[in-house]
């Protein structure tokens, strides 16, 4: 499957682009998704505990994600 | 009522509160967080906000929801700006109406206090040196559904404002 | 900054927002008192508010300047309407700023109660049967100097908002 | 000595009017200008506890009052 991945702020700036496509075998969880992203020059800085938000939610590691889904890595956040 | 936005234009206090309050209501309450010229010693020129604009404002539409069935509010409306902002601006508006003040103000600071936890919106910091800087922020809960459903969380203040 | 006034004219809440503030500061909190259209199970059609004005000016400012000294504020502007007011208009309007919204908040409650408690201010309200009565209201504690000089009462909800 | 005595909302629709002048002994306090104020047909409805205000600060029963004072009768307040 294939989920789209997004990326803010210092996330971003690691990334050098905000948003990547990412190809996961089926039954793949935010945790595997979180693997593929840090074996990318740059974003190995992301830590394996990130925070991640599927389809605009707060998602656990352990959630199944679809094919489809919009996974975003979400840095600690300091609004207000 | 409830409205929420993450604008990219300057915030106007006065438009917020007239948004909120009817008949019924005692009370109104206005947040404003602005940019300070200070932060942890240093001395701040501007300050760039970035946000998951559509999650965002999920994330504070569900905060207010959650505050007017905590509390006895009638209108929430909250902005939140993105983009460049210098020293003075208003990053953030929060406008509670209410039928009595104990409510408008509780419902206001958890609000405020929310949205800095779970929001996702961030901040990098320019200072006077020229070196810029993204805030080190709060990781926001990852629960099952949105970050902390509940708003009982009174939360401490951090150094942000 | 303190201000303070008694005014028989609308009151512009972003007026009040305007004086408060500075480039240290990362909070406002704007506390807006309105008319409300029902009180005690009655249809509110109008309040008449008075004001022993030099006195309430002289009660105001020390509340006001207390909560700078117990709180980490540096501006509170208040204004007090007199006058006949409709429902939905604005009667207090209470602005603080300061770095920290904690302590925004904090002040801006102590003064609302505390203007409440010992401001010699009274209001009578018209209902839709005709009828007009002065509400029973608070009796200020009357010590040696002013009512209250403590800061630290958090004050109930009374009826009035 | 002479005092100004000033009635607010009740109080002053009670009085007929907001102001009157008192003719007081010399060591006279606020609990004799209620005394004498409550005489007054209609403020006879003031309690004998009446909240005063001397020269704009709450004074207590005890308060000697001085030539030229004024000596306010506060109603239960209800601002805000």
């Amino acid at each position: 499957m294939r989920v789209r991945a997004l990326f803010f702020a210092s996330y971003r700036e690691w990334a050098g682009t905000d948003a990547l496509e990412l190809r996961l075998g089926e039954g793949a969880t935010v945790a595997d998704a979180v693997t593929l992203v840090r074996r990318r020059p740059g974003l190995e800085r992301i830590p394996e505990s990130a925070v991640v938000a599927v389809n605009e939610e707060y998602a656990p590691s352990e959630t199944a994600l679809r094919d489809g889904d919009e996974v975003a890595f979400i840095p600690p956040v300091s609004g207000g | 009522m409830t409205y929420v936005a993450i604008v990219d234009r300057p915030i106007d206090p006065a438009a917020l509160v007239r948004r909120v309050g009817g008949e019924g209501d005692g009370a109104v309450v206005l947040f404003l967080g602005t940019v300070r010229s200070r932060n942890e010693g240093r001395t701040v020129t501007a300050i760039e906000y970035e946000a998951y604009r559509s999650m965002a404002e999920r994330v504070l539409c569900e905060i207010a929801l959650d505050a007017c069935r905590s509390y006895i509010v009638s209108d929430v409306a909250i902005e939140h700006r993105v983009g460049r902002l210098a020293v003075g601006d208003v990053s953030v508006a929060i406008a509670v109406a209410a039928p009595h003040r104990d409510d408008a103000y509780r419902a206001s600071r958890v609000v405020i206090d929310r949205l800095k936890r779970e929001a996702p919106i961030w901040k990098k910091e320019e200072y006077a040196e020229g070196e810029a800087t993204w805030l080190s922020g709060v990781t926001p809960a990852a629960t099952g559904t949105s970050a902390g459903t509940s708003a009982t969380a009174q939360g401490t203040d951090g150094p942000g404002d």
